[in-house]
């Protein structure tokens, strides 16, 4: 890893950041966001921990990048030895996994409109448990009538489904070429009670 | 016996000696609402969704909804909403298009057939989500953090999460001891059924049906939910023989009146819905 | 780090081995001993882990021997850029976070008036506590007898909890529909039960 460099001081001070960078981003389970990490290692923490990245690259554990930050998680090819019960997520309910897809991919997204696309009301339970466990947090409000509040998605939910970047959503350039991340105004307003006016308005946002 | 219900059936071995109402509870409990339910038909068409048969779907939701009534099975509201758009649709895609300003035929069975799409692509995208190595379950993080503390500006951890649970927790203690339902803003079948037929009796002759609905109290989803289930409500009595139904052409007003003794007239069109 | 072996397959099982090995002891919680590491990875565990000791020895992160079992550590030379704060983080009492929530959503707030909604006296701790943190501020007085003191969130309250503006609170009815307002009676301190039951009930919906 530690690349011959003909200026001997120059370069064990580099090998010294990489070390301590290597150590922080060791340290912490969840991920440290560049800034935080430039200012113990400096403004070449780009380069750093490209570096870093290329070494663990085929190693069991691997640096990766998620939202804004940078973490070490064990490879994803080791999974089926490593593999441990479903503790956060015993029993997600088919409306709780179909809640937090349809956040995930039409964010920022109003309840109305998520009950829309479900065609049902959302049941109690589902957006509270999806904050929960930290995936869903509340984003701005639509500045339509009523201005219904939006819900989005946290870096959290990056890091737990193992996503850079909302980009890398499964099938998210599809979905979006074939028109079905479309808030298009439906004819059939089920299980939206008394929210259809909101509805129209957010759908002509 | 619609055959998908047949089909679900096989999947359980407990339902091989339920009675048919609860078999279609057993169905009815697979399902998150009614557009689940149009899906689930949608697929059993076995064809692209984007060429689906939207009057065929219609047909099978609809006897779905005869069978369910036929054993007396109580369905939610939002079940009878549907059952009554999908024989609206119907109607304006067999029947010529009239004149006017609604969207047509074509155009509700599109926004239709797109809906479905949408929930299918939804439903599609939260298995390979969830089908991903998860964190905490096929990937893991360092399993003894050094706490380092290097960003937390503040010792307490408290997320947003946190304060507006102890909002709402603290709210609903304030309202401890009232419990609040919420009233289902829906007009039943059962409803309008026993309304019409109170109604019918002080009627001598034709009267249409909007003359029948209740007033104009509530609105938007209200009123369409009343006038669908008086809809559905003089399908289920002209089945049994109670009242006459009578229109003039498609998207005419629709008239009823009460069954008289003597035979019928000849030029009552009688509509029913019934699947043999 | 992985030496050149002539048999390639027996090459590629050996790196295999070495890389589960790496994230057994990457993502372990507690030290491992070689007897549990060798059902994982086979009886040739002691040279995987001297192989992996040297490999990581130069590095920001070692593979160190403790009491019975085996645990990476960050380098020990680098304790005093590693520096833990010295104030560990901790929970905020409920008392605290609910004052801090009503403050937030009752603004400007005198502190009777905290205690009229909270039910109890609020302790000038609390108070005190919150402000200290940043989080809450006089605001102005209260043109009323006795012209009380009020209390206002400040930006940092913002940027704590990734508020753009004040507006982005949920309101109630939001709450209500996120299932956060439940009206069901609430067992202090049972914070867990209680969500058990609602992942429960949310199946069944």
């Amino acid at each position: 890893m530690i690349k011959e460099v003909t200026d001997a001081p120059e370069a064990e001070a580099r090998i010294g950041r990489l070390r301590l960078l290597e150590a922080l981003l060791f340290a912490s389970a969840d991920p440290l966001d560049e800034e935080t990490l430039a200012g113990r290692v400096g403004p070449e923490v780009g380069v750093l921990l490209e570096e870093l990245r290329a070494h663990y690259a085929p190693r069991g554990v691997n640096l990766v990048r998620t939202g804004g930050g940078w973490a070490f998680r064990t490879a994803v090819d080791l999974a089926p030895e490593l593999r441990r019960e479903e503790e956060v997520s015993r029993k997600l309910s088919r409306a709780a996994i179909e809640t937090l897809a349809i956040v995930a991919y039409h964010q920022p997204v109003t309840r109305a409109e998520i009950e829309s696309i479900r065609g049902v009301a959302t049941s109690k339970g589902t957006l509270d448990l999806l904050m929960e466990h930290g995936w869903i947090r509340p984003g701005k409000r639509r500045e339509t009538p009523g201005r219904p509040l939006t819900w989005i998605t946290t870096d959290h939910f990056l890091d737990h489904f193992g996503l850079e970047t909302l980009r890398d959503l499964p099938s998210v350039d599809d979905l979006r070429a074939a028109g079905l991340l479309d808030s298009r105004p439906v004819l059939l307003g089920l299980g939206t009670t008394g929210d259809d006016s909101a509805l129209g308005a957010d759908d002509e946002a | 016996m619609v055959d998908w219900v047949a089909e679900r059936e096989a999947d359980s071995a407990a339902s091989a000696e339920a009675s048919p109402s609860e078999q279609l509870l057993l169905v009815l409990d697979g399902f998150e609402g009614p557009l689940d339910m149009l899906l689930a038909l949608g697929r059993d068409q076995k064809v692209d969704l984007t060429r689906i048969s939207i009057l065929e779907l219609a047909d099978q939701y609809l006897a779905f909804v005869a069978e369910a009534r036929k054993v007396r099975l109580e369905l939610a509201a939002d079940y009878l909403v549907m059952a009554a758009w999908l024989a609206y649709l119907k109607s304006r895609l067999l029947l010529p298009e009239p004149e006017g300003e609604e969207p047509s035929g074509e155009d509700m069975a599109a926004a239709l057939a797109f809906q479905l799409q949408r929930l299918e692509a939804m439903k599609g995208a939260a298995a390979q989500l969830f089908a991903r190595p998860r964190l905490g379950i096929a990937v893991h993080s360092r399993g003894a953090p050094e706490d380092l503390d290097l960003r937390r500006k503040s010792v307490y951890e408290v997320t947003l999460f946190d304060l507006l649970r102890a909002y709402g927790q603290q709210r609903a203690r304030k309202d401890a001891g009232v419990l609040h339902i919420a009233p289902v803003r829906l007009y039943s079948m059962e409803e309008a059924v026993r309304r019409l037929s109170s109604l019918l009796g002080h009627m001598p002759d034709w009267a249409t049906l909007a003359s029948f609905l209740p007033g104009g109290e509530g609105g938007g989803l209200l009123t369409r939910s009343a006038l669908a289930a008086h809809f559905a409500a003089t399908l289920e009595l002209a089945k049994s023989g109670r009242v006459e139904l009578r229109q003039e052409g498609a998207f005419a007003p629709l008239y009823v009146r009460g069954r008289r003794q003597g035979g019928r007239d000849g030029d009552i069109s009688e509509e029913t819905h019934s699947h043999d």
